[in-house]
Order: structure tokens, then sequence, then C-alpha cells
């Protein structure tokens, strides 16, 4: 499609991609893994062909989200150290939530919460992984109470994890202009030049 | 069994020695079990391994293998210094009162009458008093030097209890302990029952062993009671059966002894074998020997045996010597047989020393083999590796296997332990080309009579007169053959008393073997089985379970024995006025001109108790024998070490070499070689067989596989420490003839004891495995174990035997 | 506040449903289970008795079809006789895996023969076992029997063919091979009821 | 056998309850340890019955074979040598599902029907439904579920539903030579144990006692010990058990608050987004840059 050649490039084709093997991974796992969660989701399992189906492939997919994370994670992960103005930003989130985000700190690529939201996914990922493996009977055998305790750590870190990507989905709805960079890797100057400032200044050299 | 399984449970007392009935016999051990639920009746173990029946055992006393005698020998001791016994019991229904020859001697461990170099006794001075009638005196008051009773508590004072400690092994309180337990039964209200097995009888002294049990029983009066007796938990499921339809060589069914050559004609062999009453008025049940073997050879030679040809005695062969199954090896390894069958029989796995035995079957000619499963014998001659190193191509044997048919694929009866014939039915046919037993011999037979008809030979007349009634020859049919082993009029039987009455038409089955008659007009084929299958039909497959006494007598299950006799010698359970001595555990009562009660009353039914005729019908003395010349090796039984012992002499005859293991057992030449002596085998070792195995016959079964699949041996933890052997280390056990390797097992259940100043331990040897089989392929046991028999059984001793062992 | 553990699963049972009422959308499957089916319901029951040990308890033998002339009996399960007094039903480790010694891999089908010095076994008819053995007892028998002692006594008697027989026959097979045995002038022969 | 469809008192993973209007006698095994002998035959029946064969494995030193609990072992002897003041004792205990009151796996299990508890108590796994993902085994705090190596399902004693079903006795309770396993409701268990109490405390088993644990409120396998005192003197029989909290917490309140709470943030997005609105590119700033565009 043809785009304003202005637009600003946030993510490369790479990263976009990227994202989105995770993203589906995601959704994959967190309907699979609903499916155990609770008996009412358990009909869920049917989009994976039955409850052993799932069983089988929840643990795969999760393996190779936990992989294509660690891409994002090392690509992103110098973008996301925390600054003083990110600190300022979360404090001041309630505004932004509010809808009145004109006098919120000028922010760089990413402001505090999409970072908190980076680190908090890392954090989440790596327990899920690390408790997953503890319960994939399939390949491991671990004592009873190790598996017990993975069962715990599992089901409330993807629990939490959940929420947190629904806000995450949810920001990037509500923030008008930001889904199309992760679908074709541009944003407008002024959506960048509204919520990233510091990075449109970068990027443009104003 | 003189009692049997169910009756068990009326035992206030169960005593579990020479035998591990948890185990071997779990389904028969339930009663013991509700003894001690429903009569708070207490168990007793004394094994020199703390076994599964120890497990559920009120009490445990260890005891070396092989030291039995000793142990109850001290019992004796007790109960006779103690003055522990059924005074009134022991005086009337036994022979305690009888005088014995005054040259009787018992010096230094050996009877009067010992021939050191043909290893027996002459047994004349073992001998009653008899008066001129030609009846036993008796001394009533018992004091006589000479009596029974004064030489047995002689003979038994030595038996003290520090001496009994220091032969057992076991702790001298934990002997006593059992002792005043016994001791309780003497109330006449009060009885012991004992359980043994292989642990008694699998010694060259076996037969001493379990007499000094019955010696105990006698004297504490539990013989013929509900609750009592002496019980032989015997092995298959039908070698109480096998062992009555007597597949000995020495034996004719019914427990009728084989003519030998001094038998030179019928009359000869009769008189020999039928006893004169030695007290008045005594049944002498035995008197009736002529009838029983009349009988039979009616059944066997039918209108060929009359009394022109003095019953076809001579096509009987007469025996040479000696038949049992270790003189068949050694025969075998000598090379004086050329042929030899193995019907569902594993010699190669179950015969002392496989070295031997594998050698005498590589001189045969031809072995058959009949049996429903690869057994290790059939393959013999095949290399398994280090659990059968042998060169096929040097034996030259030719082998024969023929596939026969299991217990699900045929009819007929079994009877178990307890005497209890039972009749099965067949479910299903046999795997390929299998057959039944009876038709594969049928056919083997007939074969040989069509050549011998058509070729001649030698000797054809006794195959030829052989009866063979069967409507199908190639397939006579279970219920035929029962019905010739209970036997039947040939004339009309005669009551003796009215020659006018007819008591059995002819043709018609017999229902009593008191019925049968020594002038040729019955016909049975084992004369305690006469009423097995009467007029009335099969009463093995009588299934009636009632119970009225609550007794567990069950008289109208199966049939038992003699005439469906559940207790033996029952007339016992009640004192001389025909009272029983437990109301509560009545057998047998005299009431109203009759003995009535609950079971078949081991006396002459119309027998009032004025008459005195004593229980133990058998017996041409009408009593119990507590001292009995009939045994081979004394007539009160004596401690004397295994062959191989662990100790360098017999502390009870620590001066006569001669004393030091039975004297009068039967050692071949080249076996005596073979044992192995306490320097270089310092440990005590016993075989025996597992709970979840029947022999070598469930290494076929894969369910018993799994449940304890791979062998091992048990080691108490003193040994393994001393050896530096952990349990799951895998061990290699030496004895003087060969070695085995296997899983050393140690346990908490083997304590090293103190025997004769010295620390005994013991090496537990369960035998199963072997070369053949879907458990795990092990070596066969016996392999180590030493070839030589009990005096008078010629049972193999396979309990106490000396071996090394090591980490392999 | 004291919860016991009944009230917790309570508070939990009532938390799930209320959360499920909550979510709806997804019905839960129809509350249905079935145990596996009795195996026995129509097999073939036949009275006999465990071949081990000499308590000699009654069994019970399961077999497929109803004996018709076409359905092929095969035993499926074997468990104990609770008729027989002495066990009751009950059966001991052995007696209760006699299914597999029934069905053990092991079990002879048909004769074989191994030849002097081979190796190997080699299958041959009934009529070859028997014609073959029978060769071997009557020259055996023919060239070792003894009829008369030095003394001059019949004697009849063949002992250089010996007989082991099983413990585990029935009576009518112990008493017809002692029979046969005897006419055949047999002594050296055994059963285990020593070993 | 359909009506025994209907005769369920729990169904794993499902949220309605089961028709529960009839009411089936309670059953229960009792296994009296001190009149059992070891022997074995409960493994043997249970797997003849079941139609199972467990692999023939090796001897590590002891007499337990096989080891432990497999998918093809429902149950098997424990053995233990206690020496106590010079006293030997060899306490044998058979292992396997006590058929709890308040069962762990079945709370824990995620698939529908895959573990049923019947009306009677039998606790009862139905394979067909098992997606085999091991929870009943974290479930369980006596340790028995086993998952198949070959089929990823789990399996255990199931007290033989199906003879139970028609009105027979479990495998292992009819086998039992000794009569140590008996068989019937819970009701009868309880008075035959306090029979076989009188007996042991006679005997000076002054702690002989019921185990029946009210941590799993109760059981439908219970035992008669001689040392009701020290459970874990056979073979580490768990002292007082009861469903781990972690299993608790993680299958009682967490999940439906969770549930909810995952909720709560969808629809608080959905209601951030309509009452306040989109958070959209200023006008200014986009009419501002088109201007720089245009010069």
């Amino acid at each position: 499609m043809i785009r304003n050649p202005k637009d600003l490039q946030r993510y490369t084709a790479h990263e976009r991609a990227n994202h989105w093997v995770v993203g589906i991974c995601f959704i994959l796992l967190g309907l699979s893994g609903l499916a155990f969660f609770h008996p009412a989701f358990f009909p869920l399992a049917q989009l994976f062909g039955g409850g052993v189906w799932a069983r089988i492939l929840h643990p795969f997919i999760g393996v190779l989200m936990t992989l294509s994370f660690l891409g994002m994670f090392f690509r992103f992960k110098s973008l996301n150290t925390m600054t003083p103005a990110d600190k300022e930003w979360l404090a001041r989130v309630g505004e932004m939530v509010n809808g009145d985000d004109h006098n919120m700190p000028e922010q760089g690529k990413y402001n505090g919460g999409q970072k908190a939201m980076f680190w908090v996914m890392a954090a989440s990922v790596a327990l899920l992984f690390v408790s997953g493996i503890l319960l994939w009977r399939a390949y491991f055998n671990f004592p009873v109470d190790a598996v017990r305790l993975g069962a715990v750590v599992h089901a409330a870190v993807a629990a939490a994890m959940i929420g947190f990507i629904m806000v995450h989905v949810y920001a990037a709805i509500w923030v008008k202009g930001t889904i199309r960079a992760m679908w074709y890797g541009t944003v407008t100057r002024a959506w960048a030049k509204q919520h990233h400032r510091g990075w449109y200044r970068q990027m443009t050299g104003k | 069994m003189t009692n049997h399984w169910v009756d068990i449970k009326n035992a206030d007392l169960v005593i579990v020695m020479g035998g591990n009935a948890a185990e071997a016999h779990p389904c028969g051990f339930k009663w013991v079990i509700e003894a001690k639920k429903e009569r708070k009746a207490k168990l007793v173990v004394v094994d020199p391994r703390f076994t599964r029946s120890a497990a559920v055992a009120d009490y445990y006393a260890p005891i070396r293998s092989g030291a039995d005698i000793a142990f109850l020998g001290g019992v004796i001791n007790y109960l006779l210094s103690k003055d522990k016994i059924h005074h009134e019991y022991v005086k009337h229904y036994s022979n305690a009162t009888f005088l014995i020859n005054p040259d009787f001697k018992f010096e230094d461990g050996i009877f009067s009458g010992y021939n050191a170099e043909k290893r027996n006794y002459a047994k004349d001075t073992w001998s009653y008093q008899l008066d001129k009638d030609g009846y036993a005196k008796v001394d009533e008051t018992m004091q006589d030097p000479n009596c029974v009773f004064q030489l047995m508590k002689k003979h038994y004072s030595r038996y003290t209890p520090e001496l009994v400690s220091k032969v057992t092994g076991t702790p001298k309180d934990a002997f006593l302990k059992v002792c005043e337990m016994m001791a309780e039964t003497a109330a006449p209200n009060k009885t012991m029952t004992i359980l043994y097995a292989l642990g008694w009888t699998e010694h060259s002294k076996g037969s001493q062993n379990i007499r000094t049990m019955a010696l105990i029983q006698i004297l504490l009066g539990n013989m013929g009671m509900a609750g009592g007796g002496i019980n032989a938990l015997r092995g298959h499921a039908n070698v109480q059966g096998i062992t009555d339809m007597c597949l000995f060589g020495a034996n004719l069914p019914g427990y009728l002894t084989s003519p030998n050559e001094a038998d030179v004609d019928r009359k000869t062999y009769l008189e020999k074998r039928t006893p004169k009453a030695l007290r008045p008025n005594q049944m002498n049940f035995a008197q009736n020997y002529p009838k029983w073997f009349t009988s039979l050879q009616k059944a066997w030679y039918g209108n060929a045996a009359t009394d022109k040809n003095d019953y076809a005695f001579d096509w009987l062969p007469k025996i040479d010597g000696a038949y049992d199954t270790l003189a068949i090896f050694e025969r075998m390894h000598q090379g004086k047989m050329n042929g030899f069958v193995c019907q569902g029989y594993n010699p190669l796995a179950s015969i002392p020393n496989k070295k031997k035995v594998g050698d005498a079957l590589a001189k045969l000619k031809y072995l058959v083999v009949i049996d429903p499963l690869t057994t290790d014998t059939s393959e013999f001659w095949k290399n398994h590796a280090e659990f059968n190193e042998v060169d096929s191509s040097k034996i030259q044997t030719e082998v024969f296997r023929l596939p026969c048919n299991l217990f699900a694929e045929d009819t007929g009866s079994f009877t178990n332990s307890g005497r209890v014939i039972q009749w099965h039915w067949k479910a299903a046919d046999g795997p390929g080309e299998s057959k039944r037993d009876v038709e594969i011999l049928a056919s083997l037979f007939l074969k040989l009579k069509e050549m011998y008809a058509k070729d001649g030979g030698k000797f054809p007349d006794a195959m030829m007169g052989l009866t063979w009634p069967y409507r199908i020859p190639g397939k006579p049919a279970p219920e035929e053959l029962l019905m010739e082993i209970n036997g039947k009029a040939l004339t009309d039987v005669l009551d003796p008393k009215d020659k006018t009455k007819v008591l059995v038409k002819a043709g018609e089955q017999l229902g009593t073997f008191g019925l049968l008659r020594d002038d040729g007009s019955t016909s049975c084929g084992n004369w305690i089985y006469c009423g097995s299958w009467s007029q009335g039909g099969n009463n093995t497959a009588k299934r009636d379970n009632s119970d009225p006494s609550g007794l567990g007598q069950t008289l109208n299950w199966g049939y038992a024995w003699p005439v469906n006799r559940r207790i033996i010698y029952n007339r016992a359970s009640a004192d001389l006025a025909g009272k029983p001595w437990d109301a509560k555990r009545t057998l047998l009562k005299w009431a109203g001109g009759k003995w009535v009660g609950n079971d078949v009353p081991d006396m002459r039914p119309d027998a009032a108790p004025e008459e005195g005729v004593m229980p133990f019908i058998m017996n041409p003395e009408g009593v119990a024998r507590l001292f009995a010349p009939a045994m081979a090796d004394g007539p009160f039984p004596e401690h004397y070490e295994p062959f191989e012992t662990p100790l360098d002499k017999n502390p009870f005859h620590p001066n006569n070499p001669k004393a030091t293991s039975n004297p009068a057992a039967r050692v071949y030449k080249g076996d005596m070689e073979v044992f192995g002596k306490a320097k270089d085998f310092p440990y005590v070792a016993t075989t025996y067989r597992l709970v979840e195995h029947f022999h070598y016959w469930t290494k076929h079964s894969k369910l018993n596989a799994v449940v304890q699949p791979e062998q091992f041996v048990e080691i108490g933890e003193e040994l393994a420490k001393e050896k530096g052997i952990a349990s799951g280390d895998k061990v290699k056990v030496r004895s003087m003839r060969g070695f085995i390797k296997a899983v050393a097992v140690v346990t908490k259940r083997i304590k090293a004891l103190d025997v004769d100043g010295k620390k005994v331990h013991t090496v537990g040897l369960p035998n199963h495995w072997g070369f053949k089989g879907v458990a795990k392929s092990g070596y066969i046991v016996n392999t180590l174990t030493p070839f030589v028999g009990d005096a008078n059984a010629q049972t193999p001793e396979f309990k106490a035997f000396l071996v090394n062992i090591e980490k392999a | 506040m004291q919860v016991s553990r009944r009230q917790f699963f309570k508070i939990c049972g009532a938390g799930l449903s209320g959360s499920s009422i909550a979510l709806m959308g997804f019905s839960p499957a129809p509350a249905l289970a079935e145990v596996r089916s009795f195996k026995l319901a129509r097999a073939t029951e036949t009275r006999n008795m465990c071949p081990y040990c000499s308590v000699s308890c009654g069994v019970l033998i399961y077999t497929t079809g109803d004996k018709s002339k076409n359905a092929k009996a095969d035993i499926i399960h074997i468990e104990g006789d609770p008729d027989n007094p002495v066990n009751r039903g009950t059966l001991c480790p052995k007696g209760a895996g006699l299914l597999d010694m029934v069905k053990s891999p092991n079990r002879l089908k048909y004769p074989e023969v191994r030849e002097a010095g081979s190796n190997e076994w080699k299958r041959i008819s009934w009529d070859d076992a028997i014609t073959r053995i029978t060769k071997h007892m009557k020259a055996d028998r023919d060239a070792n029997f003894v009829e008369k002692n030095a003394a001059g006594t019949t004697v009849n008697r063949w002992n250089t063919f010996g007989f082991l027989a099983s413990s585990a026959a029935n009576n009518e097979t112990g008493y017809l091979t002692h029979k046969i045995l005897r006419g055949l002038g047999a002594v050296a022969f055994e059963t285990q009821a020593r070993i | 056998m359909a009506l025994q469809s209907l005769d369920i008192a729990r169904r794993s993973a499902t949220t309605t309850p089961p028709p529960g209007v009839r009411q089936t006698t309670e059953v229960a095994k009792l296994i009296d340890v001190s009149a059992c002998i070891g022997c074995k035959a409960c493994q043997v029946a249970c797997m003849e019955w079941n139609d199972i064969r467990d692999e023939v494995g090796s001897c590590s030193g002891v007499y337990d074979n096989p080891v432990d609990l497999t998918a093809k072992s429902w149950t098997v002897m424990r053995y233990a040598e206690v020496e106590e003041k010079g006293k030997l004792e060899w306490l044998i205990r058979k292992d396997g599902c006590m058929h709890c009151a308040d069962p762990g796996c079945l709370k824990a299990c995620p698939a529908p029907g895959a573990i049923i508890q019947y009306a009677n108590g039998i606790v009862d796994f139905h394979q067909e439904n098992c997606i085999g993902c091991g929870y009943c085994v974290t479930g369980c705090p006596f340790n028995v579920p086993r998952i198949s190596k070959e089929d990823n399902k789990a399996y255990k004693c199931s007290l033989c539903s199906d003879r139970v079903a028609v009105g027979q006795a479990p495998a292992c309770a009819k086998v039992c030579p000794t009569g140590a396993i008996q068989f019937g409701s819970k009701e009868q268990m309880k008075d035959y144990a306090d029979k076989r109490l009188v007996d042991l405390k006679s005997r000076g088993y002054d702690k002989a006692g019921l185990y029946d644990p009210q941590g799993v409120g109760g059981t439908h396998v219970m035992y008669v010990l001689h040392h009701a005192d020290r459970p874990e003197l056979y073979s580490g029989l768990p002292d007082n058990p009861s469903i781990s909290p972690l299993v608790g917490l993680w299958k009682g309140f967490a999940k439906p608050l969770a549930t909810v709470a995952m909720a709560a943030v969808a629809l608080g997005s959905l209601f951030h987004y309509v009452t306040k609105g989109p958070n959209e590119v200023s006008k200014e700033l986009e009419d501002e840059l088109e201007k720089e565009d245009a010069k």
C-alpha cells in the first residue's frame, strides 16, 4: 500500500515478524492454557484437536515462544532501560489513563509503561518457561513438590501475563495509530511527536 | 496331614517349624489367621529366617538349620521334667507303658545293633517284651526302667536348655518361652497344631525331625483332636494323591509294599505284611492286608489273576534294592539305565548336585519328557551359557519332548494335603497337538503291546494280561479310572456273618474298603480310595460345603480317605469312657451304643469303651508309638549334625565321630568325598521357595516373573558387613559341588547365631530360577546341594549344607 | 476466621461455579461416566483346581464362548472358587497368576525330538514319536529284562528303564501310570513326593 | 451398568453438579496390615483382572517388586524391616490408591470426566478422557497416579469399579489368602477394624489403630495398623495427609479469582474505551506537520 514517505520507521520487518511469532504463540498458549486453567475454558481445547493435542502442543509452543521472545528481548533490551523520566511518567500514569497526556514527560522510543511491560513480560516468560519445564511430564520427571510449585507459578504467572497482554493490546488499540507500527512498521510523525517526542526528535533531528 | 486345612482354625497354638506355611501354602495359612482372630490362638514360628510366616507371628525364635531335633528333644525334656503332659492320654493312648527288651541300649550317640560298615541297624533289641500270648507287656505305673516312658525320659534328659541353646543357636530364653507356650496345651481341652513341610523332611534325619514333634504331640495329647495333629503341608496339588497311588518302586497303590526277592510267593509276601495284634482287643487294621493286595491284583489282572496262579503274584516285578530318586540317579550315573521318562518333573533342577544329574542324563540312550512346558531337564543337553555349560555334540542321549495338558485342560481328581479328594472339570482344550497324560501313556503302552503281540519279546504275560476295559482304549476316561481305583464286586459279596445276605451285588461299585475280600471276589485299584466312587456315584465331585458343626469338617464336600474321615485318630479326641476332652470341639463321643459326632469314627462304630479298643487302629498295639522300632535310625529321635556341618563334632556326642551325622543315612561312594568342610565353606546354606513362586514351574508365568523376577540370595547384615557386600551387589556362592551367582539381599531377618561357642551365619538360597522361562535366567540352586538323603525316606538334605560367599 | 477443610472446599466449589456462571459461554460436558464392562458377563465358568500346592484351592476358570461347536473355548480368567471350603475364593500369588501359566509362551504344542549329538529340536508327528520311543523301550526291555534272579526266584524286573511321575497329574493318571509301569516290570520309578 | 453413569458424586473439571439424588452404599477396602504376609497375591490378581502386565524387572536387593507403583502396577507391597528394642518386625504394606473422600487428583484434574468419584466412594480414572497432563499426580497426597510412557494416560487402582458395579469385591480383596484385605460397606469395614483393634491390643499393640485420615475427608481404602501412632514406619505412610496447600491454592480460590481478574481487565479496557474514548493523535500536530511538509 502507498504510504507517506515521511512516515517514521518504527519497526523493521524482522522485528515485526519476531513480534508476531511471539504474539501468535502467546494466543495459542493462552487458549490452550486456559483450557486447563478452568473447566469453563476446557472447550477451547477443541481448537487444538482436543485435550490431548492441547496438552501435547502447549509446551512445544511454549518453547517456541520462549525462543522467539529471547530474540525480541535481545533486540529491545537496550531500548528499555529505565530512566528518571520513565519513572516520572509512571508516577503520572493516572493522567495518561484519564486521556490527558498533554503534560506527560517527554518520552523516547518507549514510554515508562511500555518499558515496565517489557520487563514484566521478560520475567513472566522466564517464570513460565521454568515452571513449564517442571510440568512437562512427557519428558521430565521432577519431584512432586517441585511440580506442585511449578503448577501454581505457571498458572499464576500465566493469568497475570494474560492480564498484562490485554493491557498491552488495549493500549495499542486505544492509542490510535499505534497498531500499524506492528503491521507495516511505520507510524506518522504526528503520532511520534505526540507520544514519543524524544524519539521523534532523534529520528527527525528536530 | 492327620487333620485338614480348615481344622487349623480350631487350634489354640499354631507352631510353624520346619516349614513356612504363609509362603508355601498361603491359602491354607488363612486358617491360622482365622484361629488367631476367632480363637485368640497364638502363632509361634521357629526358623533360621524371619519368614513371612514370622511376620504375623506372636513369637519368633531363630534356630540353626539342621538342629530341630535338638530343639524339640529339649521341649520333650522340658515337658517331662516339668510334668507338663496329658497324663491320661499318654498312659492309655501311647506305648509309654510298654516294656522294651532290656538289651536295648543307646550309647554315645549310637543305638544297639549298629553296623558301621553297612551304615544300618539290626533292630532285634528294639522290641517289646512279649507275654506268652504274644502280647506286649506293660507297666501301668510307668516306673519300670525298661518301660518306654522311663527310657524316653532318660534319653531326653540330656537335652538341657543350655545344651539345646548351644546346639541350636536359639537363645535360651526364646527356647524356654516356646517350651512354655507348648506346655500350656497339655491341658486336655487345649490343642496345638504343627504345620511343617520340607524344612523338616529335607534333612538327613528328616523323618526323625517329624517324629520328635509327633512325640511332643502325643505327650501333650494333641493327636486326634480338632485343632491338633501332625500336619505335613505337602507339595503339589496332587502330591498326596500321587503318593497314595504310590508311584514308588518300593510301593504298590495304597501304601502296600512291593514284593522283593525274598517274597518267593504270595503267601510269604502276605505273611510278612499281615501283622498280629500286640495287645488284646485291638483292631489291628493292617490284618486286612491280604484283602487289599488281592483286590489290587484283581483290578490289574482281572480274570487272569486266580487262586490257581497265586493271583498273578509273579507278574509283579520284585525289587532288589532301593529305587528312590537318589538311588535312581545314582544308578543312572553309574551307567546302569538306558531309558528314562520325566512326566511333569524337572530333575535337572530339583535333584541335588546338578552336575551329577546332568552327567547321569547324558549317559541315557533315550530320555522322554512329558510336560506342558519347556523344562530345564528337556534341554539338559543344550548350552545355555553360564547357566548350563555343556557340549551338545558330546551328549548322545536321544531326547523326546511330548506336550501334555495342564489341569485346566483335563478332568479328574486331586487329593489335597488334608486327604480330601476333589474332582475338577476340563475348561478348554490344550494348545496345539497337546494331549492328556493318560492318552500319552495309553498310546505308549498300546503300541508296546502291539509290538510284543506282533514280534514277541521278553515276558509279555503281565503286559498282555493287564486289564484294559476302557471304552476307547487309547483314551481311558478319568471316570472309568476312578471307578476302577474305587473297586467293585466281581461276584456277589456276602456278609461273612450271614452268608445268605448279599452286601454288594456283582458288578456294583464298593462303598467302603470293609467290603474288600481276599478271595478274588472284589477288585480295587487302591484300597484307601475305596468309597470315592461308590454305587451312588462320584463322591469326589460332591459340592455341599455345609458345616453344621462349625468345626470346618464339611463332610459332604469331596471325599476324604479313609472312608471320608477328616481327622484321623479321632477316637483319641475323647477319653477312655468316650467323653470328648473338649466338648466344644467334639469330633466323636460314645452315645447310645455307638460312636457319633462330627466325623466318621476312626474306630469300629460299635466298639464300646469297655472293650478297650485303642485309637491308633493301624498299629497292632492300638496305641501311638513313643518308641518306634520301624524307624531306620533309632526308635527315639536323636540329634545328629547335617552331613555338612559348621561344627567339627556333634555337641551331644563330642567324642564319637561316628555319631556326628546320621549314622544310618545312606551315602554313595563319591558323594562323601564332595561333602564340604567348615574351614573351606564356613556358612550354613539352606534352600527354600518364595511365596511368589512354585518351584521351577512359575518361571514360565509372566505374572509371577513380574513380582519376583531375578535370582537372589539372602544374607544377614553382619555377614554382609564382614564380606563387604551391599544389598543389590552380585555375589558368588560356592559349595564343594559348584557355584551360583545372584543378587545379594542383605536383611535383618537372618541373624548370626551363637552355636557351640562360634558364630554361625546362614545363607538363604531361594530356588526357582533356571535357564528356561519368562523370568530372568538364573543358576540352578541345586548345583550346590549335597547328594545325600534321609535315612528313612531318602529325601535329599537340601536344607542344611555348607557354602562360602564372596562378592562376584 | 476458622475455616474447616470441608468449608474450604465448599467455598472453593462455590467460587468455581460462581465464576463459571459469570463466564457462561462454554457449557460443561454432560456428567457421564461408565465403568469398564464386566468381562465375565457371559463367559463360561468351569470348576477346577489350582495345580500348584497341596492346598488344592478350588478355582473357577472362565472361557470365551458357550461351548457351542464353533466357538472355541479360550481361557480368559481364573479366580478362586468361593464354594471351596478351604480357599473360599481366595488364591495366593501363584494361583492368582495361573492364567499366565496356562497361556505361557513356553507351552509345548507338538512332539519334538533332539537327535543324539544334535543342538536343536526337530518337530515330529505323534505317530513318529510314539513309534520311536516304544522301539527304544522294547529294545531295552528285551535286552535287560530279568526274569529270574541268581537264586532262581522269578523276579520279572526291568530296571534299566526309569520313570519320574508327576505330582501335578490327576489321581487317575497316577494310577494308570503305576498300573502300566508294573505291567511292564518297571521298578525304577518315583514321584516328587520325596523331593 | 448404564445406570452407574448417573451415580456419580464428583467429576473432574466439571462445574455443575452430577445427578445426586440417589444414594448408594459407600464401600471401602480395609487392609489389615497385622494379617498381611506380603504374598503379593493382590498384586498378581490386580494385574490379571485388569489385563495389565508390568515389565519383568530385576532384584534391587529387597523383596519389593516391582519396586514402585507404575502405570501397570496399580498396587505394590512395600516391605520395611523395623527393629526396636531388639524385636524385629517386618511391616508389610500394600500400597495403592486410597480412594479419598476428597480426592486431590480429581481436584487437580483439568480434563472433564477424566476422574470420577462414584457415589459409592470409588475414585476412578477414565483414560479415554485423560489428557495426560499429570496434574493428578501433583494433586495426590499419597503419590499414587502414574502416567504411562506408552499412551501418556494416568493410571491407578480403580478399586475394580467394574467388579464392584456388578456386586463383586475387587480382585485383590477377593484373592487375599489371609483375609488381610476385606471389602464391604465403609460402615462394615469400620466395625471389622474395631474388632481387629481389640485383638491387637490384647496382643500388646497398645497403639493399634485405624488409618482413615481425615485430612482427605477419610478414605475408602483404610489400614489397620499395629503402630497407628507412627504410620511412617510402614514405608513412609503419611502421618496426616492432605492435599498439598499449593494444589489447594492453585485449584481453590486462585483460579476463579484470576478468571474474574482477567475478565475484569478485559471489561475494564472496554469501558475505558467507551468512557474515555480513543487516544488519537491531535489534529493540531498533524496539521502542523502537514504544514511543514507543504513548505
